[in-house]
């Protein structure tokens, strides 16, 4: 079994009122030298069987068409190597 | 003499005025508190209204948590200062750790707005005198994040402690662990819950019945007795 | 080609701007350049073709709209009509009330959640503009096949955008229509209404008065979304390098909104604000061009000073955008500094974007070169006019001759329950609770009657009791069958609604959606529709405050049905008089006001026994409307009735079915003489409402229906468990109860 | 300037509605094989200067503190390489 991680982000040129919102909390709380936040979702989807081309092709489909509305958002779609994960922070 | 009730409005919140409007109707003097200060203004108790304070982006609660009045009002509830949170004042009290648990959005992931019978489970909380423990009481309910959940240690802590102030009846509407609509600390001085009592003061208006007078009707008693 | 000025434009007349990618004919353009005396700059052909777009300048509707004027009843009650962001009423003690209904029809769906938020929010901003806290919203919804897939899509994004956007702002949502016909497949109609409350003296006008005067700018920064030709403009002519492709839906804040209205009602609590526009459609070409124009001087704005989200956006761009909650605000110079310093209490952004000047232009520079130098009358006010042609379709003949009385009728009792069973539990006249139930009814704590009562009922003042109602119309079966009397039905089953509540009908503001003006059978169903509105509002004495225009809803060659949505406002002086949909106890006695016909063209039981739409229309008899409301507010006041529904969609059954389940108490009818028990359960003749009324005041109830001329047949008793009609049928409450609340949430959950 | 990414994500035996919704969903749009969704939040961070040890540390803590709730979610912080980005989906 592999996980598959489909990211998706409104389009930079779309308002992101959350992604504001935490980075207008940030001066309050101390936090200096941010000087954008984006806020988007992460789907983590965990596939029976390979995950070849054909299943990668199927899953980018279902992105553009289900995970994502295409008019305000892009997406990514990346396969998850367990091993290189967590390549600077630590899963808390 | 009467007590002076604190109310505070965050940026987004919506119930701030039906909340003075309900500690009025109950005979206690509301107080406007302001998120930016960090002076109570030597309020007796404060409520935390319900609505969407900072659109409740980030998580419900999660960037109010961190406002100047907060710093302030934390530190006074822990010395024992009466603190109510109806609905996004719940949830920013979960956000401050003042109540255990968290809240999350709703399992059907709609907003949902109904009027919710509920059991009240302890009526020896300052917000809960006037009511019988077991009594059943119908109150307006709206929100997207109502679920609430904590890990099992803590519920069952809550449950031996006594500390689940009220629990869903025959309709659980958001998913929350063991029907918890809310719940109070320790002390019980502070009390969290998700509907809104200040929506069922009045005859006609809202779902027409008054069963969330007697929330400002015990801490009217409770601070009067003590003064 | 680098930036376009007034001077660079008068130097090279003969440049050709691509006013055609921008919409614009060529007449139009023509006429620009006559208005001017010279080429437009880049700037100024932004301005001019936004603001004479169908959508601005209502080019093709407006001839037709006058009527409204012309025959506007005369009313004490008008404060301000037609013209302004939203009309204003007089509702006595001192306040005011103003509302609006408006459309978000496309955006809704190619983005369902945020393009039916946004049309909340947009709405709510015209009720801002006018000096009012708004106090309730509403939101008359049209979608396609109820079981076609990409109704799954659209509407619970719709629902949840509208939810999500008025539930945040704090506005209780008390009312709407949720109809499915698959006319509106690839058109979904969503409308939203808003309503505000102020003091008479509160009344804010768009203008820009007082030479000197500040034009502030405040809320949200000014980003590249919603720009429809800008973007040709400033891409594809001028400057190949950019994207070509600006988003045209755009994401709302619900929350800066709330920011925004609170932070406006503290500044004109102040009195800080002379003038004040929203930024809607049009965004800066629109506020500047109608501020200044209504104002009695001229304006200069420094479009460098608007803050931007975007850094690369071109002026083109700034002056088109239609970025969410953002103002403008004409102020004194005085009183900027107090004005800015409340905008910083409510962390909202605010800039002095320009000045009043003593002349008669719009002036607009960037990078201190004057981009734009136009009258702004000409910009805002004197597009062009369109006579367009009209013709009846060569249908409708056809369609009026294929009578809904010849279709087979039920012949025993059991084939009568069956119908009505399917009716009941039919999409259109199913239970709307699984969608009500995701807007906040309670916010605010004076709304007194919410979904699904007849209509929404909003206390204004805690001391005296006062009150507002407001209901929203429109049956888009009976406006294709004869566009003129379905305007006029949709007008009486609004006024009905208010005045089944208890409250006295003040006024009406409408949305009209329809298909595309340059299609003559269009054309002529929309001035149908206006002529039958307008007639009606004379006629009944509620003057349209004003309204919205929504054309092009067409797939290809097929248009929606012709659909008036009405709105009807209404004001009660004590709301603890309102009388409630649900039976309140047993034994209480039923009555039907008004005459009952063998009418069912376009009706909810030809719809869904027989997929049939043909005939013409329930007749309208508005003096009849009037007098039965005369006699429901009466009853009200003088407490002879405790339960009241009017009949519409689904006939007399359906409205008894609905008091029945939500009062929890049956009913049992008897089939007055002179009727048989189908067109009793099922005809919707208009004009009528059932009414439950305490034996004591039996008589008194009579005798004053009997005095005033109304029809009043006694029906039968609310009692039991069950629906029954004598000799025909008995249907249990907890079976209706399925049929009538399972539906839309197995379509849709 | 760099970009450093937070991802959260609630605690696996937290119930997440949202992604059974994506679940559910996906084999009425004619997608077999995905035997788990998840859904969480994806950040991104715009920082100014160099993301060296001790900006990162503060975005742990401001993870820990503001953006992930630790109650009931987990995190990971990530300091994205603009070039291995999109390692097999194409950015649409
Ligand atoms: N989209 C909606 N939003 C809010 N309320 C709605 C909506 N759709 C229907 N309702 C409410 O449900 C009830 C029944 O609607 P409807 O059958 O259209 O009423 P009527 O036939 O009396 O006009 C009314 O109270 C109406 O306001
Ligand atoms: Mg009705």
């Amino acid at each position: 079994m592999a996980r598959v991680v489909v990211d998706v982000m409104l389009k930079p040129e779309i308002l992101d009122p959350q992604g504001q919102a935490v980075q207008r909390a940030l001066p309050r709380l101390g936090f200096d030298g941010i000087s954008d936040v984006r806020q988007g979702k992460r789907f983590e989807l965990e596939v029976d069987g390979p995950v070849d081309d054909a299943a990668l092709a199927r899953i980018q489909e279902l992105a553009e068409t289900f995970l994502a509305n295409t008019v305000i958002e892009n997406f990514t779609v990346k396969v998850e190597e367990p091993a290189q994960e967590s390549a600077v922070g630590a899963e808390k | 003499m009467t007590a002076r009730i604190g109310v505070v409005t965050f940026p987004g919140s919506l119930d701030d005025r039906d909340t003075q409007r309900a500690i009025r109707l109950a005979g206690a003097e509301p107080v406007a508190l302001w998120h930016k200060d960090k002076d109570l203004k030597q309020v007796d108790a404060v409520v935390l209204p319900g609505g969407f304070s900072y659109g409740d982006y980030l998580r419900a609660g999660a960037i109010s948590r961190f406002s100047p009045v907060m710093g302030t009002l934390i530190e006074q509830a822990k010395a024992g200062l009466p603190v109510l949170g109806i609905c996004n004042g719940f949830q920013v009290l979960t956000e401050a750790h003042l109540l255990p648990g968290a809240m999350l959005g709703n399992d059907h992931l709609h907003f949902i707005c109904r009027d919710q019978k509920l059991r009240v489970e302890n009526a020896d909380t300052a917000w809960t005198a006037d009511y019988e423990a077991g009594q059943e009481i119908h109150i307006p309910l709206k929100n997207m994040d109502g679920r609430y959940v904590a890990d099992e240690r803590t519920l069952d802590m809550l449950e031996a402690e006594g500390r689940v102030a009220f629990r869903y009846v025959d309709f659980n509407p958001n998913g929350s662990l063991r029907d918890i609509a809310g719940i109070t600390n320790e002390a019980g001085n502070v009390v969290g819950l998700m509907p809104h009592p200040e929506h069922a003061v009045e005859p006609l208006i809202g779902s027409g019945r008054t069963d969330g007078l007697p929330f400002f009707t015990s801490i009217l008693k409770k601070l009067v007795a003590a003064s | 080609m680098s930036l376009d000025t007034v001077e660079n434009a008068g130097k090279t007349p003969d440049v050709e701007l691509p006013w055609a990618e921008l919409g614009l004919k060529k007449d139009e353009y023509e006429r620009v350049v006559e208005i001017l005396g010279r080429r437009p700059t880049g700037a100024e052909l932004a301005m001019y073709s936004v603001m004479w777009s169908e959508h601005c300048s209502y080019k093709s509707s407006k001839v037709h709209l006058r009527q409204f004027g012309e025959k506007a009843p005369q009313s004490d009650a008008l404060l301000v009509g037609i013209g302004e962001n939203a009309g204003v009423v007089d509702v006595g003690n001192g306040y005011a009330v103003t509302f609006k209904v408006e459309s978000h029809n496309h955006p809704s769906y190619v983005e369902p959640y945020q393009g039916a938020a946004t049309g909340v929010g947009g709405i709510v901003r015209d009720i801002i503009a006018m000096g009012a806290r708004p106090v309730a919203v509403v939101d008359p919804l049209r979608m396609g096949a109820a079981d076609h897939p990409d109704t799954k899509r659209v509407l619970p994004g719709v629902v949840a955008g509208i939810g999500g956007y008025g539930n945040c702002l704090g506005l209780p949502n008390i009312g709407g229509e949720v109809v499915f016909d698959a006319c509106y497949q690839g058109n979904p109609l969503v409308n939203a209404g808003a309503i505000g409350v102020m003091r008479h003296e509160d009344i804010h006008l768009a203008k820009a008065a007082g030479t000197g005067n500040k034009v502030i700018m405040y809320g949200a920064r000014t980003g590249g979304d919603g720009i429809g030709g800008a973007s040709i403009l400033a891409s594809e002519t001028f400057d190949d390098a950019k994207p070509s492709k600006r988003p045209a839906v755009q994401v709302g804040d619900p929350f800066q909104e709330k920011l925004l209205i609170e932070c406006t009602l503290e500044a004109f609590a102040e009195q800080l604000v002379v003038g004040i526009q929203d930024l809607g459609a049009a965004g800066i070409s629109c506020a500047t061009s109608e501020l200044a124009s209504n104002g009695s001087g001229g304006m200069r704005v420094e479009l460098d000073d608007v803050p931007l989200r975007d850094s690369t956006l071109s002026p083109e761009e700034i002056l088109m955008s239609e970025s969410q909650e953002r103002m403008c605000a004409v102020v004194e110079p005085g009183k900027v500094d107090r004005f800015l310093e409340i905008c910083e209490k409510w962390d909202v952004i605010a800039t002095v974007i320009g000045e009043v000047t003593d002349g008669d232009r719009l002036e607009i520079f960037w990078h201190g070169e004057k981009i734009v130098d136009v009258d702004p009358r000409t910009v805002a006010h004197d597009g062009p006019v369109y006579e367009r042609p009209l013709a009846r379709p060569d249908w409708q003949d056809a369609l009026q001759a294929d009578d809904a009385g010849k279709l087979p009728r039920p012949s025993t009792g059991d084939e009568l329950k069956d119908q009505v069973l399917k009716v009941v539990a039919s999409p259109n006249q199913a239970s709307k609770k699984w969608i009500t139930q995701q807007y906040d009814h309670f916010v605010q704590g004076n709304t007194v009657l919410a979904q699904p009562e007849d209509s929404g009922m909003i206390r204004i003042d805690e001391e005296t009791g006062l009150g507002v109602a407001i209901a929203t119309d429109g049956n888009g079966r009976f406006a294709k069958l004869d566009p003129y009397t379905g305007a006029q039905l949709a007008l009486a089953e609004a006024y009905r609604n208010v005045a089944t509540t208890g409250a006295k009908p003040l006024a009406v503001s409408d949305c009209l959606n329809f298909g595309s003006p340059e299609d003559p059978a269009v054309m002529w169903q929309f001035a149908e529709a206006i002529r039958g509105l307008a007639d009606g509002c004379q006629q009944l004495g509620t003057p349209v405050t004003g309204g919205n225009v929504s054309l092009y809803n067409q797939t290809g060659e097929a248009a929606i049905h012709p659909t008036p949505v009405v709105a009807v406002l209404g004001v009660i002086d004590d709301v603890a008089r309102r009388t409630p949909v649900a039976f309140q106890e047993e034994g209480q006695l039923l009555y039907l006001l008004g005459d009952t016909r063998e009418e069912f063209g376009g009706s909810a039981w030809s719809q869904v026994v027989h997929e049939h739409l043909g005939g013409l229309p329930p007749a309208v008899d508005l003096e009849r409307e009037r007098l039965l409301g005369e006699i429901l507010i009466s009853a009200s006041r003088d407490g002879m009735i405790d339960a009241a529904h009017d009949l519409s969609d689904g006939g007399l059954i359906q409205a008894v079915v609905e008091s029945a389940l939500l009062g929890g108490k049956g009913a049992r009818l008897v089939v007055p003489d002179g009727l048989d028990a189908f067109t009793f359960l099922f005809s919707e003749s208009a004009g009528r409402a059932v009414v439950a009324v305490p034996r004591s005041e039996e008589l008194r109830f009579n005798d004053m229906c009997g005095a005033r001329g109304l029809p009043v047949t006694r029906i039968g008793v609310v009692d039991g468990e069950s629906v029954d009609v004598q000799g025909e049928f008995a249907l249990p409450l907890d079976e209706l109860r399925e049929a009538h609340e399972n539906t839309i949430p197995a379509l849709l959950a």
